[in-house]
């Protein structure tokens, strides 16, 4: 069960370099980008759960030492991951039409005026 | 690379081949060197030859008209003009030019580079005048010669030698180039 | 003191500048060999420099011919005071066999003072290096006129 | 009082963030205000970290700040801490200077621009994210904090989006430093999954105990390679170029100065603090290897640039090298070398941005190729440059100088304790990066200070005095650190060397004390650096001058008498205007407009090197997938070594 | 009062200031007419380098029109200080600096380059092409000897830490000259023998002489680096010239020659500047008169390969344990 998200999270991250790698159009980039963060936010998340654990919430008269609940901080962490992460996409979208503008395309190829 | 590093060293215990020049006289030029033109104004006949081979036109000839006639003539050599090529004093026929070895032309004023001499040239004297009679005898006389001359014509052929005067005359020849060679020979000894 | 022992450097380390003002070569040669060890001018402190700004003696060689003048007239103005100018070899002083030629501009006079020349064509080593000698006791006299 | 003083961390950091925000909200109607705000928001920030320097690095005090009172129970920190120890008020210390002066410079040279109020709030979010990535004492805080420093700077590189590649620096600037910050998060995660704890300081207790763990390993190589991108080391190092090319110079001081630093800060907090694992050779190898490589990588790269603010980026990422390559030492002696020059980089790089930036300010141009002569029109930019320079290739007096001495004294010493011919070779490389950061800085010297100046020059000015006084506070601090190494060391480096030596002291400030013994953390911290400066600058001076006045008195005596002369000529402004003996002697030709800068220098070295240089060129290729590939096979190394070796 | 006084001395007579002038122009001189000597010339006096120096001083002085005035007058100047510096720091007479323990190797390394930089800047402020292209190959100069240099600072502090008690100091040149007073001078140590060649290449294009002189080629680029310099100034780097010939070859003294001491200062000193001669005759003279000068990027190559290897031969020696 673990393992399956373990194996997703990496896939993902590894499917998002390879975007970032291979594709040259810059929104594919930006596609791997995303793909990556997912791929963490899902790590972020797994790492926290623990099998068979309730929810995190708590009277404080009810919590005790036996009680076994999904670690709620990786989800507060992955909260926030996942708002940077919809804050980077939004950035480099917004880059992306100024560049659009330009330089007339969406090319990496082409978008290599500072080199050497 | 080491060729030049020994020679470099044993140069260093080796004398200095430089002339020891500013310090004394400077050293005589080579034979045949062409320096500081040299110009007798006594030979000097003012035939202009000189100016007319000059190239660089260093000569400057200034004719004063004396009051008695005579020409005083000043030959100017400007050295900060002249090539040395010795063409002038090759053309003089009287050698009143002539290109000493004196290389040391140096100098701060323009005076130190002219060569000037100056001679008087006389006018020539006035022409006898002669009476018409003179004139016929002198004719006369010259025709007379004319004459003679015409009749003697032809009749004095120019010598031939003889074989043995020839011979005679090789030997000769022969000998002085031999003796030549002998002295040649000891001089170089 | 200062002022004494200066006049006396000035004399025993004349640095040379030489300009080709169209020359025909044979001059320059001369110049050159002036530094070879038969007539060794280092011994009495000469020194080629490339630049006039070190220059004290400038060595000027050729008829200065148009394409030269300007370049000459620049040139000299860039030299430091004191200075001595030398005319090497009878080209300057008089354009020579080129006097009188639409590609001659000269004689040296007319653009500065010429302290110094060295008659011949072209001058023999030994006159170049008398006239440098001569050259150099000039700039000893030049330092001094110029402090008093 | 000193309970009050234990607030200022955090309203520093909060300063500036509320700072921006104010500003946004007045500053679009009053210009003055906004800049008053600006001005009291950095400058309060600066007043509570120089009174954090009484505590902090003189009694030797550890300020630790719970964010909403969430004090660790049961020796669990669950809360958000700020953490200050010498080594965090070190970094804060410089990233609050370099923000103070970015932001008085920014005033004036900013004025150009407009949406000025979106400048400033960015700026001054990244100044307070910056600040609160050096104080936290939380992992993932450190991350967040990361992000808004990235964005914020990234932002800010394109503010000028009418610049030529701007955008472009822009983008391949979030898009690697997205990868960057993402396997700093998956380390993160990592780390938590193996320990449940983000507090720095309870991770300091508790990683030691996990050494055999392969997991700690790996969190240790995304750390480092996420860390890492922030200092723009060895792969990373294309994007600081392109950015710092592009960007305002206020930004590149940012970015050089305080961006780089915060890397800088996370590796040594990480590698000293959290893993303690500086003592293994490996670890050691890895850190200065990349300090190393990224130094003289970055060098010989600045020999190819034609854009002024791109050749002092890539020396920005060499210097960078210096201080990783130091801090990789794993001494006290590395440690504070390493300390000095981040400090000292902040400085004279700072300074020869801005004067980049004067440059570009008044004139418009930054191309080595097409400046020139600048001397004449702007000696006081000048002056400052050739301090920084002098300064950035470590010649004597200048603060430069004294860090580098230290580095060398640091791996010479490191090389012959461990008897390693490795940090020999770190160690010449460092001489050597020394000397070719000194040829390119005379290239820009000759290419754009002297030399001749070009027609359409003429009328330069010099630049404000608003923006030469940030200028010249950064020159006179890079003098006096150069002038007084050995006050440095003992007020500053001492303190910050030492906490970064004693771990347990950290861990127990937080924690709770007797937390770091209870996991076997014992650390003795550093009394002394070993070395006491060989180098007395000042007694120099004293030579100096002593000698100075003797070479002038005997040139008085035996001077020029064409003073006068040469006043004359000089009063008549015209007359040297036309005569040739003032012309540069050109072989006698019309001085014609004959610049030799730029390209044409250093050709004889450039030539034998053709070959690198071109590896190189064609290397960095303006491509972000390039770049980006680069930091994963990087990334996939390190972690490799670390699965292997840790 | 007498420190002072004392310091006083040690900066403007003894081994600074005027020993350093003194010296540079005997060595300077005699260079001249050993040079002189080798083509069978007569050579120049003995002190027309100070000649030299007292005639420029009475020039005038043009700073050109894209020339900095402040930088034209301060570089020569500040050159020659940093220089005059560096004798003081030497340890050359009895083993003792003027002011021991205040300097190490490497702060005479940056010295050295100081110097050459104050040149360089100096060159570059007059605005003149031909200076740029000068200072542009005066700095791959120091970037190729820069190399070398370094490889021998390192084997030799190496070598004397590693017999010595690991004392802290790393490059300190006290050490050396402690160690070599104990041991005797470092040359008759096999291992170090490529490293005092290699420092023998280094001495002259350190100083500039003739073969390595690419930076002031005088017809080539019109004197490079000084194109633009005429009086005072040129004749302080006249003179920053000629003490740094005496500065460098005193530097292999104390680096490879040291520890060879009678106690007297007179006879020392003695010592020392035959030392200094035979030094200037080996590396100045001989290639002067046999070498035609090296293109620039034969000089990058030369001593990043020859030269640079034979200290890396004696560093690996001398790391290795030998």
């Amino acid at each position: 069960m673990m393992v399956t998200n373990y194996i997703g999270c990496f896939v993902l991250i590894v499917l998002g370099l390879y975007c970032m790698v291979v594709k040259h159009n810059l929104i594919k980039i930006m596609m791997g980008m995303g793909l990556v963060d997912y791929g963490v936010n899902l790590l972020l998340v797994t790492v926290g759960f623990h099998y068979g654990g309730t929810a995190p919430i708590f009277n404080i008269a009810e919590l005790t030492r036996a009680s076994f609940f999904v670690d709620p901080i990786p989800q507060a962490l992955t909260l926030t991951s996942v708002v940077i992460g919809a804050c980077t996409t939004a950035m480099s979208l917004a880059l992306g039409i100024k560049l659009k503008e330009q330089y007339g395309t969406l090319d990496t190829r082409k978008i290599r005026r500072l080199n050497g | 690379m080491l060729p030049y590093l020994t020679k470099a060293l044993t140069n260093l215990v080796k004398k200095p081949v430089t002339e020891k020049f500013p310090a004394g006289d400077p050293p005589k030029a080579a034979e045949g060197y062409r320096g500081r033109i040299q110009y007798d104004p006594e030979k000097c006949i003012n035939c202009g030859m000189c100016m007319r081979v000059c190239a660089p036109q260093c000569m400057h000839r200034d004719i004063e008209k004396l009051e008695n006639g005579d020409q005083k003539i000043t030959f100017t050599f400007d050295l900060t003009s002249c090539t040395f090529c010795s063409m002038c004093a090759d053309f003089c026929a009287r050698h009143a030019i002539t290109l000493s070895d004196d290389y040391m032309i140096v100098g701060t004023q323009p005076e130190d580079f002219l060569v000037t001499g100056t001679f008087v040239k006389k006018a020539p004297p006035p022409k006898p005048k002669f009476t018409p009679e003179q004139i016929a005898a002198m004719k006369a006389k010259a025709e007379a010669a004319k004459a003679a001359k015409a009749a003697a014509g032809g009749a004095a052929p120019k010598p031939k030698l003889t074989p043995e005067e020839i011979a005679e005359r090789k030997a000769k020849a022969e000998a002085a180039k031999a003796a030549k060679a002998a002295a040649a020979q000891q001089g170089e000894a | 003191m200062f002022d004494k022992l200066i006049d006396n450097s000035m004399a025993k380390s004349p640095w040379i500048f030489h300009i080709n003002a169209g020359s025909c070569n044979g001059c320059d040669i001369e110049l050159v060999s002036v530094l070879t060890p038969r007539y060794d001018a280092e011994r009495l402190g000469f020194r080629l420099t490339g630049t006039p700004r070190q220059a004290d003696i400038v060595v000027v060689s050729g008829p200065i011919t148009l394409q030269a003048r300007d370049r000459l007239v620049r040139t000299l103005a860039q030299v430091p005071e004191p200075r001595v100018v030398v005319s090497l070899g009878s080209c300057p002083r008089s354009g020579n066999v080129f006097k009188g030629s639409y590609a001659i501009d000269g004689p040296l006079d007319k653009y500065t003072h010429v302290d110094v020349s060295v008659g011949g064509c072209t001058p023999k080593p030994e006159a170049i290096v008398a006239a440098l000698a001569q050259a150099a006791e000039i700039l000893r006299e030049k330092r001094k006129e110029m402090h008093k | 009082m000193s309970a009050f003083i234990n607030n200022f961390p955090v309203l520093a950091v909060m300063t500036l963030f509320v700072g921006g925000f104010l500003n946004s909200l007045v500053g679009r109607r009053h210009a003055v205000l906004q800049k008053i705000v600006v001005l009291v928001a950095v400058t309060g920030a600066l007043a509570m970290m120089l009174a954090l320097v009484k505590p902090v690095l003189v009694d030797g005090e550890i300020i630790t700040y719970w964010l909403g009172n969430w004090e660790p129970v049961e020796g669990w920190a669950i809360g958000i801490a700020l953490e200050v120890d010498a080594l965090s008020l070190f970094f804060g210390l410089i990233v609050v200077v370099a923000v103070f002066v970015s932001g008085v410079y920014s005033f004036t040279y900013m004025s150009r621009d407009d949406s000025l109020v979106n400048y400033y709030t960015l700026f001054m979010m990244l100044g307070g994210s910056v600040l609160g990535l050096v104080l936290s004492g939380d992992l993932f805080n450190i991350f967040v904090m990361v992000e808004i420093m990235t964005f914020t700077a990234v932002a800010l590189t394109a503010f000028r989006s009418h610049y030529e590649g701007a955008l472009e620096g822009a983008m391949k600037y979030l898009v690697v430093g997205s990868l960057g910050s993402t396997f700093l998060l998956v380390g993160i995660a990592i780390l938590y999954s193996q320990l449940h704890t983000l507090n720095l300081a309870q991770i300091a207790a508790l990683l030691p105990e996990q050494s055999d763990n392969p997991l700690a390993g790996v969190a240790f190589a995304f750390l480092f390679i996420g860390f890492a991108s922030k200092a723009f080391l060895f792969p990373f190092q294309p994007l600081a170029a392109d950015a710092h090319a592009v960007a305002p110079a206020s930004i590149s001081l940012m970015i050089s100065g305080v961006l780089t630093k915060c890397g800088v800060y996370g590796i040594i907090r990480l590698c000293y603090i959290l893993y303690q694992n500086m003592d293994l050779a490996v670890v050691q190898y890895l850190v200065t290897g990349f300090g190393a490589v990224t130094m003289f990588i970055c060098v010989t790269m600045a020999f190819q640039q034609h854009n002024f603010k791109r050749l002092l980026a890539f020396h920005s990422i060499s210097q960078v090298g210096y201080v990783i390559t130091a801090v990789g030492l794993g001494s006290a002696l590395g440690v504070s070398a390493g300390l000095y020059h981040a400090m000292n980089h902040t400085i004279f790089k700072g300074l020869l941005f801005l004067t980049a930036g004067a440059v570009q300010h008044q004139t418009g141009s930054l191309d080595l190729d097409g400046l020139g002569g600048l001397s004449k029109k702007m000696p006081s930019t000048t002056a400052l440059f050739l301090i920084g320079a002098a300064s950035i290739s470590g010649l004597p007096p200048f603060n430069g100088f004294a860090s580098k001495w230290m580095i060398y004294q640091a791996t010479f010493q490191k090389g012959v304790e461990t008897n390693n011919f490795f940090f020999i070779i770190v160690c010449v490389l460092a001489l050597l990066t020394s000397v070719l950061t000194l040829a390119s800085f005379i290239k820009v010297t000759q290419s754009v200070f002297f030399g001749q100046l070009p027609e359409k020059y003429k009328d330069v000015k010099e630049v404000p005095l608003l923006m030469r006084v940030p200028m010249w506070i950064l020159a006179v601090l890079c003098i006096v650190t150069g002038l007084f190494p050995t006050q440095v060391q003992n007020w500053l480096l001492l303190p910050a060397t030492n906490a970064v030596f004693s771990a347990a002291s950290y861990i127990d400030a937080a924690m709770g004390e007797g937390y770091a013994a209870l996991h076997n953390i014992v650390s003795s911290g550093v009394t002394s650096l070993g070395v006491s400066t060989c180098w007395s600058p000042l007694s120099w001076l004293a030579l100096l001058f002593c000698v100075t006045c003797a070479v002038t008195i005997v040139a008085l005596l035996g001077g020029p008498d064409n003073k006068e002369d040469s006043h004359v000529s000089t009063a008549d402004e015209n007359a040297e205007e036309l005569d040739p003996k003032y012309e540069p002697f050109f072989s006698g030709e019309e001085s014609v407009y004959s610049q030799v800068g730029g390209s044409d220098l250093f050709w004889g070295f450039k030539h034998s090197w053709r070959k690198y240089f071109t590896f190189w060129t064609n290397w960095h290729s303006g491509v972000v997938n390039d770049y980006t590939l680069y930091g994963v096979v990087v990334t996939a190394f390190v972690l490799l070594a670390c699965i292997i070796v840790l | 009062m007498t420190d002072l006084l004392f310091n006083l001395i040690y900066v403007l007579l003894f081994p600074g200031l005027l020993f350093c002038v003194v010296m540079g122009v005997l060595l300077a001189g005699l260079d001249r007419i050993w040079v002189a000597r080798m083509q069978r010339r007569v050579g120049p006096p003995l002190l027309q380098g100070w000649y030299d120096f007292l005639k420029c001083c009475g020039k005038e002085t043009i700073i050109p029109r894209h020339g900095k005035k402040a930088i034209y007058y301060g570089a020569p100047l500040l050159g020659f200080v940093a220089l005059i510096t560096i004798s003081l720091f030497l340890p050359v007479v009895n083993g003792q600096a003027a002011f021991s323990g205040t300097a190490d190797l490497v702060v005479i390394l940056y010295l050295l380059t100081l110097v050459s930089v104050c040149m360089i800047v100096g060159a570059s402020a007059t605005g003149s092409p031909f200076a740029g292209v000068g200072l542009s190959r005066e700095m791959v100069a120091m970037i190729s000897y820069e190399l070398p240099f370094v490889l021998v600072i390192l084997t030799v502090s190496k070598a004397v830490l590693a017999a010595g008690d690991g004392a802290s100091y790393t490059f300190s040149l006290q050490a050396i000259a402690d160690y070599q007073a104990a041991n005797g001078p470092l040359i008759t140590h096999w291992a170090l023998i490529p490293a005092a060649i290699a420092m023998l290449f280094v001495i002259p294009c350190e100083v500039g002489m003739h073969p390595f002189d690419v930076s002031e080629a005088e017809t080539e680029i019109c004197e490079g680096t000084l194109a633009e310099y005429s009086g005072p100034p040129l004749a302080l780097y006249r003179l920053t010239h000629m003490v740094k010939m005496f500065i460098m070859t005193a530097l292999f003294c104390v680096l490879f020659l040291g520890g060879i001491s009678t106690g007297f200062v007179v006879l020392d000193t003695l010592i020392l500047i035959v030392f200094c001669l035979v030094l200037t005759f080996l590396t100045m003279s001989l290639p002067h008169a046999v070498c035609a000068r090296f293109k620039t990027e034969q000089v990058f190559q030369f001593y990043w390969t020859v030269v640079a290897g034979l200290a890396a031969v004696s560093l690996i020696l001398v790391w290795l344990g030998f």
